[in-house]
């Protein structure tokens, strides 16, 4: 299947995110989710990179926030509103939330 | 061009997840598709009538205004979570409709696309 | 036609509605025939998965707080023959045996059992879902 | 016998802490200690009149009501997030007082104890 | 300081209650929290064990769950509502919720 | 009597209100004197540890959500003189320097500035305080 995730949370719904799997996963990073894309907790990179997937993260989330795109890491395409739709229509046939 | 079925929980003004699910059926409304929305539990409070704007708190009610106005988008609040509440028929702003799950899982069955914001 | 939706429930019960959302909009299955044309429905399943596996525990009491218990929201799906799923490899991790478990409602007259299923098989069902929802 | 000052931010029906609060203020007043009770954020729904009574959902409103009649408890519910989600003067349960937050502020500096129920 | 800790939460706020200190520290798990005295994730000792505390746990919020008194380990006191109310007044003078 | 209130702020922004009510709460604190008798005040302080410490960067924008963020609330109760420690365990955790933090409200003409401390002096703070309140 081809499956897009938010991943809305840091801290939590890793372990559900870790054992999802699709032929074409996209993981998309929004809400509190964006920290994965522009924190390292004690200088690592964070686990959820090990995934076989595509990521992205949303603009919008990430300015409120006091991050901009160019402090995201080269892996994670930075989206607006208008894209994720399109990825959810175009790229993606099941979404869900976590 | 598709449709979106969006079921969201979280409360009003408390978590950006119901300011979030309202942007995405702002978007693909914009890009062309028809969205029902969908509020359950705490998200019932989005169809409160005399929502105030304050500078804290995101005026979400406004943006579901302008959506109805689009004629693509239909937005239901389930009736019990909202009764519970202490939100009767008379304190739902107008364009929402309020009905039992069955409405949403009908929605499902004919939408392209679901999404479902379920935890806070 | 019928088309498939997974009610996928990670959470813990009673931190917040969502768990107890995703039994009470699946049960709605039941009535959503009268919005649809003849011959089309929905057909649900139940997955119990991650801490969400603690939701299907026995002699929940509801004595205190005077609501409904997520037993007796499972209780209800399994005599509405629902599919209830639950994930093996988490009950393991948390040491939970069968007898622990609501795995019926032959106490109301019901003859569904749930399922205690490897997650691969609940990853299948996914699959086959034409859409998921997680709780 | 104390004060025990609560400030309570979770919504209604969603979260089990609200009414956690809700059993400690009758737990302390039962043993003859003075509540005062104030909610903010989502926790303002609760003040909310008209609540009904549903089989899945705690009715805390009638334990308040109940409180009320003690003496030794009052409750108070932030004004603005009140307005911000559309419950203003009229939408308000008897007993409750509306005000801003250095009404909660007051209430510390008085109290034996103060337990804030903050995030959800 | 007397402080009592309210543990409302099973996955989050560990990160907290790890670097609180007190004379005198009480762990009170209520709501989710319960599960840190209920279950074994793995079949090891919660870590919060290892906290220098009192530990007790609310009957209403185990029974809800579906647990009851005799399935927590020793260490921990089951109590009551009117029982927290006592020890908020009585044992600790500075409470917390995380 | 001045009573000692501390306001921990230890969640991240933006998820639920929070952290956002810990500051507006703190801020509350210059209009409480019309309940109390003279002399008598609240004093409190702001300590943002954990992953709390994040609610402190600058640059946060309100462009698409239209609310006040934690920045400009942080900014406000510097101007307003209020006490703000940022844990210095936390922000080296996470790689955080001053520069990139909301130290002081001086472009709005406040005086008051930020302090960075180990996680010791919060704790002592805490120890100082009446009360304790965790966001």
């Amino acid at each position: 299947m081809k499956l897009a995730v938010f991943k809305s949370d840091y801290k939590t719904g890793g372990d559900i995110v870790d054992r999802l799997s699709a032929e074409k996963l996209g993981i998309i990073f929004v809400g509190n989710g964006i920290y994965h894309a522009s924190v390292k907790d004690g200088g690592a990179a964070d686990p959820i990179f090990q995934k076989n997937a595509n990521f992205y993260v949303l603009a919008e989330d990430l300015e409120i926030r006091g991050f901009n795109a160019s402090q995201v890491p080269a892996n994670v395409k930075v989206v607006t509103y208008d894209d994720v739709v399109d990825l959810m229509f175009n790229d993606y046939e099941k979404i869900v939330w976590v | 061009m598709g449709k979106l079925t969006i079921g969201s929980f979280p409360g009003l003004v408390g978590s950006l997840s119901l300011d979030f699910s309202v942007k995405l059926a702002e978007a693909a409304v914009r890009k062309g598709h028809s969205v029902d929305f969908w509020v359950s539990s705490n998200g019932t409070m989005l169809s409160k009538k005399g929502q105030r704007a304050f500078k804290d708190y995101p005026y979400l009610a406004k943006t579901i205004e302008e959506l109805f106005k689009t004629g693509k988008f239909q937005a239901c609040a389930c009736e019990a979570c909202a009764e519970a509440r202490g939100y009767h028929k008379e304190d739902t702003m107008d364009g929402w409709i309020r009905k039992s799950m069955d409405w949403y899982l009908a929605s499902c069955f004919s939408a392209d696309r679901v999404l479902l914001i379920g935890g806070e | 036609m019928i088309k498939k939706l997974a009610f996928i429930v990670r959470s813990l019960p009673y931190k917040n509605e969502a768990t107890r959302l995703a039994l009470t909009h699946a049960i709605a299955s039941q009535t959503v025939e009268i919005y649809l044309e003849d011959g089309d429905n929905v057909e649900p399943f139940l997955a119990l998965v991650g801490d969400g596996v603690l939701c299907g525990l026995k002699n929940q009491s509801n004595k205190c707080y005077g609501i409904t218990t997520m037993e007796q929201h499972i209780t209800n799906a399994l005599l509405l023959d629902l599919n209830v799923y639950y994930c093996k490899e988490d009950l393991e991790r948390f040491g939970i045996s069968e007898d622990q478990l609501v795995m019926d409602a032959e106490s109301l007259g019901g003859d569904m059992k749930a399922s205690i299923v490897p997650f691969s098989e609940i990853q299948a069902a996914m699959e086959a879902a034409d859409h998921l929802q997680i709780f």
